[in-house]
């Protein structure tokens, strides 16, 4: 696949159908993936597809906004939402962007693995999709691990493993089974079921650590504010010292800006340098906009946000 | 930042609370209620606002931050918005955030949508007694971290 | 004093004992993450870290602190400024690459403009290193900078995990009195065990940063600023990762009538970090802030303070960055820069 | 950029607001707010004597922010926007601070408390007011002409008002014929002048005016707009005819309540209504001897606890009727009170007293009984002057009922963004200084639709809605309150939230000088500040309620600097 991806991308920079491409490549050791702008022909040999490529690049599109040409992207089926959330939300024009669909049979989540292992990631030197199981190679043993063991959360429930909407696609997505019987939102329910008392200490254990680095906000395909309401300073809604109830404030207000926006694709729990499980929170607005508005993100690109929308019948507690 | 009347709980605890309302409809029922000298207790502070839609919930989020021990916000009954759909807006907002703020551990009495006419001056009164009493029963919003007992560093 | 050892079973002992004199600091674990952070006995220090993900330079230069509180009555302001530290205190298990960087930010904060927080803090602060677990880890180019992963340069004590014991270097009065404090827990090594015991030579790779600064400064219009910036998402993890970043914030929180002024973290990757009031931001995209930081890593700061270059090779942000901007392969690409000539 | 300087007016109300809470003190604490450059207070801020202090003081203390502590913006903001104006400082530069409806009338028995309260809303009007910025107002042309709901004495009387001016006048009617409640009345009190000697003339005026048309079997169907530009769909036989005018008077009146379960109405033919009992017997003919009258039906209970205020008047002119036409009639009216107000209706009753008619009192508790089986014989009541049951003999029975609200007026406040009072009734923008308007602008109330009105009273107020209603068509133009949104297209993203929410289509992204952004039509923005909350980046405002000002009350409510140190 990554054959057929290099030359497709090779293809385009040489018809001068995009002036750039985003995707994988393998950082300073062999399991760390991270973006690759690919920008000449001859860099191309440098594109990887893996279980390891866990960013959401459409992020990036944003900053190739003005640029003459188009970009073009490598795309899982999960974060092709957040390019249909761009489109729908005025943000980028469907056509300035080639869409590359990849085939998606889930990812590794890299303390999961490091966990089952019990090794750290730099010694993991390969990870392979093998339909049921990974292929992890660990200096030069080969170890077949389950996906159940090892999968990102969010993609033991994934909807949408194939690409949507893409311009190429690299391929079909092969049906593949997961052994588990969790459910999309347990974590969130388990939260629910705790009392007040425990929820809150549970949240503020986990603001106090935030040290503010505004990652989970730069990665988040949806914060594209051209300035970001934390940043004005007339008026000034954050203090800036990282406190307990700033930050709090902080990810509160964040989560209400991407209620209806957020398509799940985890990112900023990922980035978090401190492990704030980010994904909760806005799991937990995911689940309520689908039980009280029936919507989900990323879907439809003529749909109107939740937040922006009403039904007169709405369901109405406030007397 | 607290005043005297919020220092401390227990007995002579007096909540702080802010109460937006709507200019046409819920402004209009709390004027009623003082025409008609409807007798209510002194914890509500109101900011005018022309919709209870142009209430943004961050507004509510930093009141709770900065420490005041409820917000409540009034608007016209859906259906009758002078602007005709502003309330349906609060009403979809209100419900998440209300979810929201539970699921992260504030007590939901803290934050209360209510809809009040302009001719429902006591169901303002009654309004302003209730979630006072509610939030009077819950104690003082524990500030996050006050200012002076901040530990900055060890981390 | 002579180089001594330590058994394993013993180092606990002697932590514990200094827990009950000083505030004892060390690596912990929580929510699987390594931190820096007060211990009331050993049992809670990890001892199985690579190193920690914030750097020990926030406990000399916090995340946030509190300058002074002021309150108003009337007319009359009162201050009230904080005590940076309430007692003298130990940090042990702090590595070498990031000994190197309080020396680096000693310079910044302790020079000509002298902050007495920090200085207070770094005073009253007695320092036992703990030498790198061999191998190192894949990422870490600490050499790259003249950091010698076992040397206890910097530090009071350096500890050297042999086996069964730690060796012990006690290289300062302050680290003198620590061992004092444990007296028959300390063995003098006989002579073959000077021999014996030694740690396992460190493998690193070292990256050539020879001319790296004269070859920077020729790339300041390059196009490579705008290449490497791409993957950049703007967000300020590398520099609160960074052992030698220090730059901050200075705001009042509160009311009119009480509040505290307190110093936080800055970091210049943020894009309103050099705006102006006039609405002027003199670094208006990624590439500027991207160019600027390594900038002042290879050749602002040791034109500045007359040090080396301001980058210990700990690879926190190697690791952390969500973008994949790598500073190793920046380095790399800087030596390989042709065609621009020496000034 | 001049010092901020605020000026703080405390009124007392006289003791409205000085009998609860402690002027003084709160005078005082204004003086330790920022920026606040001079505290007045005064006996009666709206008074000539306030007034002239706030503008004396403008003018001395240089102030360029007003904020006055008293009132309620609703009624009395216009008033003290005015001073500001007067003494050269732009009408948005001043803030209202509610300590009277919103504290000491409703804190009365706790001064302490109720002190406290009016300090800290001073504290938040002045951290807002140092935010405030002066404002232009929008113009808009008014289109001439005006629309009537409703035909009867009241709208009749209101579409002559508008088009005796020489204003426009649609005036739809939902019967065929124009004349309302009044059609089924046969005669009025206190002249006991027959009731076409009133209507006639009046409907020949309207149907001959050349400025008023007519729209007969006619019902509004749709209603959109705002004061100068409402766009109304008006439905006849099916056909909808659009209409555009630039004001509204709803005159739509009243019914008769139906008591329906009570007194055997309904059961027994000969137990009738006031206005049944004026059709069935409106030749004069067959009337029968004995009538019992029995008052309050279905008024001031508990499910509707109104006075209908003119049943007591048609009860005595109705048994005044009967003992005229045959002094050997015998007529009782019982009652529970009897409600003659003024001097010509209390003659009347004396009137109906000398002619023979009985008034007697009942008691709600123990209400009269209706005998007979097929129809009323006798009306047994317990005498409550006398202590003790009598029995009345009775041919008929009429039901004294007061008028209620029509089940339409919730439809057609929904469609003219006006409110109900809880009985149903329209409910005017206030009682007592603005009893013909709604809060609404551009539209205004009169007669029954209000509240149960009589024939005068009905008529002068449709007098005062016209003229009220004619200025704005008469000025030509109105000027929009300046809180209209605005996007700063420095910072907007374009992500379409506003344009999604705006209830007015008055948003929408357009390409300017920095790129694509939304735009604010301000014609069509009439000011919700729905679209500043839906904004996530701040970029889109209100004028007198953006982000900043209302933080600032949140902060000095919560005794923080959010919104940042005063410049």
């Amino acid at each position: 696949m990554e054959d057929k991806l290099q030359e497709l991308v090779v293809e385009l920079l040489g018809d001068g159908a995009m002036e750039y491409f985003i995707g994988y490549r393998q950082g300073f050791e062999p399991s760390h993936v991270v973006p690759c702008f690919v920008t000449d022909q001859s860099e191309a040999d440098r594109l990887i597809w893996g279980p390891l490529c866990l960013q959401n690049l459409s992020k990036y599109v944003l900053q190739a906004r003005d640029l003459d040409g188009k970009v073009g992207l490598l795309v899982k089926g999960c974060d092709a939402r957040a390019i249909v959330e761009l489109v729908k939300q005025h943000q980028i024009e469907r056509d300035r962007v080639v869409v590359v669909g990849v085939p998606c049979e889930g990812q590794v989540d890299p303390r999961k693995l490091e966990q089952v292992l019990g090794v750290p990631m730099e010694q993991v030197i390969d990870v392979e999709d093998a339909g049921d199981e990974f292929l992890v190679t660990v200096g030069s043993e080969v170890r077949k691990i389950g996906k159940e063991q090892v999968l990102r959360d969010k993609c033991f429930f994934c909807k949408h493993p194939a690409s949507f909407d893409y311009d190429y696609t690299l391929g079909e997505v092969q049906p593949f089974t997961i052994d588990g019987d969790s459910e999309e939102y347990d974590a969130v329910e388990k939260l629910e079921g705790l009392p007040l008392e425990e929820r809150r200490a549970f949240w503020q254990k986990q603001f106090e650590r935030c040290i503010r680095c505004n990652a989970c906000r730069e990665v988040c395909y949806g914060c594209y504010c051209k300035e970001c309401i934390f940043d004005r300073t007339a008026p000034r809604w954050l203090d800036r010292p990282p406190l307990l109830r700033e930050n709090e404030m902080y990810h509160l207000i964040r989560a209400v800006h991407l209620a209806g926006r957020c398509i799940d694709c985890g990112e900023c729990e990922r980035v978090c340098p401190v492990n704030i499980p980010l994904g909760r929170l806005y799991k937990k607005l995911q689940k309520d906009i689908a039980e009280l508005f029936d919507y989900e993100a990323g879907m439809e690109y003529d749909t109107v946000p939740p937040l922006v929308d009403f039904e007169l019948d709405d369901q109405d507690p406030f007397l | 930042m607290a005043s005297e009347s919020s220092d401390e709980g227990g007995n002579g605890y007096e909540p702080k609370i802010l109460v937006f309302a709507c200019n046409w409809c819920s402004y209009a029922g709390a004027d009623l209620a003082g025409v008609s000298r409807l007798q209510m207790p002194a914890n509500c502070r109101i900011i005018r606002v022309m919709c209870s839609a142009r209430v943004r919930p961050e507004f509510v989020v930093t009141a709770l931050s900065k420490g005041l021990d409820g917000v409540l916000v009034l608007g016209c009954h859906p259906g009758d918005c002078h602007y005709s759909e502003g309330n349906y807006f609060t009403r979809r907002r209100g419900l998440l955030l209300k979810n929201l703020l539970q699921f992260v551990g504030i007590e939901p009495e803290r934050f209360q949508v209510r809809w009040v006419s302009a001719s429902e001056g006591a169901k303002f009164a009654d309004t302003v007694e209730q979630v006072t009493e509610q939030i009077r029963a819950l104690g003082p919003n524990r500030p996050r971290s006050g200012n002076q007992s901040a530990e900055p560093g060890d981390r | 004093m002579d180089r001594q050892k330590i058994s394993k079973a013993d180092l606990g002992r002697w932590l514990d004992t200094i827990a009950g004199k000083y505030e004892l600091i060390g690596p912990t674990e929580d929510e699987d993450i390594i931190q820096f952070g007060p211990v009331q006995s050993s049992a809670e220090l990890t001892l199985d870290y690579a190193n920690s993900l914030i750097p020990p330079k926030s406990l000399f230069f916090p995340p946030v602190e509190s300058l002074f509180a002021f309150r108003k009555r009337g007319k009359e302001i009162q201050l009230e400024e904080t005590k940076p530290l309430q007692q003298d205190r130990v940090i042990f298990g702090i590595r070498n690459c990031d000994v190197g960087s309080l020396s680096l930010l000693d310079r910044v904060f302790c020079d000509d403009l002298e902050d007495s927080y920090y200085r207070e803090r770094r005073e009253r602060t007695t320092l036992i290193a703990l030498a790198c677990p061999t191998p190192p880890r894949s990422s870490c180019f600490c050499t790259t900078f003249g950091i010698d992963p076992l040397s206890p340069a910097g530090s009071d004590i350096l500890l050297t995990d042999v086996g069964d014991v730690y060796l012990v270097d006690a290289v300062t009065d302050k680290g003198e009195k620590l061992v004092a404090l444990g007296e028959d827990l300390f063995v003098s090594l006989t002579e073959g065990e000077e021999k014996e015991l030694q740690p396992p030579p460190v493998d690193m790779p070292q990256l050539d940063v020879g001319g790296l600064r004269e070859r920077l400064e020729t790339l300041w219009e390059d196009e490579y600023w705008d290449k490497l910036s791409l993957p950049c998402l703007g967000c300020g993890i590398c520099t609160y990762v960074c052992p030698t970043c220090h730059c901050f914030d200075i705001s009042d929180v509160g009311s009119t009538a009480d509040g505290v002024r307190y110093r936080c973290w800055d970091s210049c990757m943020y894009n309103d970090f050099a705006l102006m009031v006039s609405g002027v931001n003199p670094r208006p995209s990624k590439r500027e802030r991207t160019r600027n930081r390594y900038f002042h890593k290879f050749s602002t700061f040791p034109s500045r303070y007359g040090t080396g270059y301001a980058c210990v090779g700990c690879a926190r942000c190697l690791v952390h960055c969500p973008g994949g901007v790598e500073i190793t392969e920046v380095i790399k690409d800087i030596s390989a820069k042709e065609g621009v000539s020496d000034r | 950029m001049p010092k901020t300087r605020v000026g703080v007016f405390v009124c007392h109300c006289g003791n409205n607001i000085g009998g609860v809470v402690r002027v003084p003190e709160v005078v005082e604490y204004a003086r330790t707010l920022p920026n606040v450059a001079c505290v007045e207070d005064n006996l009666y801020m709206c008074s000539e004597e306030g007034l002239s202090s706030i503008r004396e003081q403008i003018a001395e203390h240089g102030l360029n922010r007003v904020v006055v502590a008293s009132c309620t913006p609703r009624t009395h903001e216009p008033l003290f926007r005015e001073a500001c104006e007067e003494a050269g400082l732009n009408k948005y530069l001043f803030e209202f601070v509610n300590i009277r409806e919103h504290c000491s009338w409703v804190h009365m028995h706790d001064p302490v408390m109720a002190t406290e309260k009016a300090k800290e809303l001073v504290r938040m009007g002045v951290a807002k007011a140092r935010f405030l910025e002066p404002q232009e107002e929008f113009e808009s042309s008014v289109f001439p002409a005006a629309l009537v709901i409703g035909g009867g004495v009241a709208g009749m009387t209101a579409a002559l008002g508008l088009a005796n001016q020489g204003i426009q006048v649609h005036l739809v009617e939902r019967e065929q014929e124009l004349g309302g409640l009044i059609r089924g009345v046969r005669t009025l009190f206190p002249t006991g002048q027959a009731s076409e000697e009133v209507l006639h003339p009046l409907a020949e005026q309207v149907r001959s005016h050349r400025q008023i048309t007519v729209h007969l079997g006619s019902e509004v169907e749709d209603a959109g707009g705002f004061i100068g530009d409402f766009d109304v769909a008006v439905k006849a036989d099916g056909q909808v005819n659009n209409l555009k005018v630039g004001a509204v008077i709803v005159a739509t009146g009243a019914e008769e309540l139906k008591p329906t379960g009570l007194y055997r109405y309904s059961e027994l033919g000969n137990v009738v209504t006031q206005l049944e009992f004026e059709e069935r017997f409106k030749g004069g003919a067959d009337v029968p001897r004995n009538v019992v009258i029995i008052n309050c039906v279905g008024a001031r209970i508990a499910e509707r606890t109104y006075c209908g205020r003119f049943c007591c008047t048609t009860a005595i002119k109705n048994a005044v009727w009967l003992k005229e036409r045959d002094p050997e009639a015998g007529v009782f009216v019982l009652h529970r009170d009897v409600m003659a107000y003024g001097v010509q209706i209390e003659e009347f009753y004396r009137r109906a007293m000398e002619l023979g008619v009985r008034f007697v009192r009942y008691d709600p508790e123990n209400p009269p009984q209706i005998l007979g089986t097929d129809g009323v014989d006798a009306v047994r009541v317990q005498h409550q002057l006398m202590g003790k049951e009598i029995v009345l003999p009775a041919d008929l029975v009429v039901l004294t009922t007061p008028l209620v609200a029509r089940d339409d007026n919730a439809r057609l406040s929904k469609l003219l963004k006006v409110p109900l009072g809880g009985e149903g009734f329209f409910l005017e923008a206030h009682l007592k200084l603005r009893p013909v308007e709604f809060s609404t602008d551009g539209v205004y109330v009169c007669g029954s639709a209000r509240y149960p009105a009589n024939i005068p009273e009905s008529v002068s107020q449709a007098y005062a809605s016209a003229a009220k209603a004619s200025i704005p068509i008469r000025e030509g133009v109105v000027r929009a309150e300046a809180i209209t949104a605005l996007c700063d297209e420095r910072t907007c993203s374009a992500c379409g939230n506003c344009v999604e929410v705006c209830p007015f289509g008055a948003v929408e992204l357009q390409e300017g000088s920095f790129g694509r952004t939304a735009q604010v039509n301000p014609a069509q923005c009439k000011g919700c500040g729905c679209c500043v909350a839906a904004c996530p980046s701040g970029a889109m405002q209100q004028s007198g309620f953006n982000d900043r000002q209302l933080l600032s009350m949140i902060g000095a409510l919560a005794e923080e600097m959010t919104g940042g140190v005063g410049e």
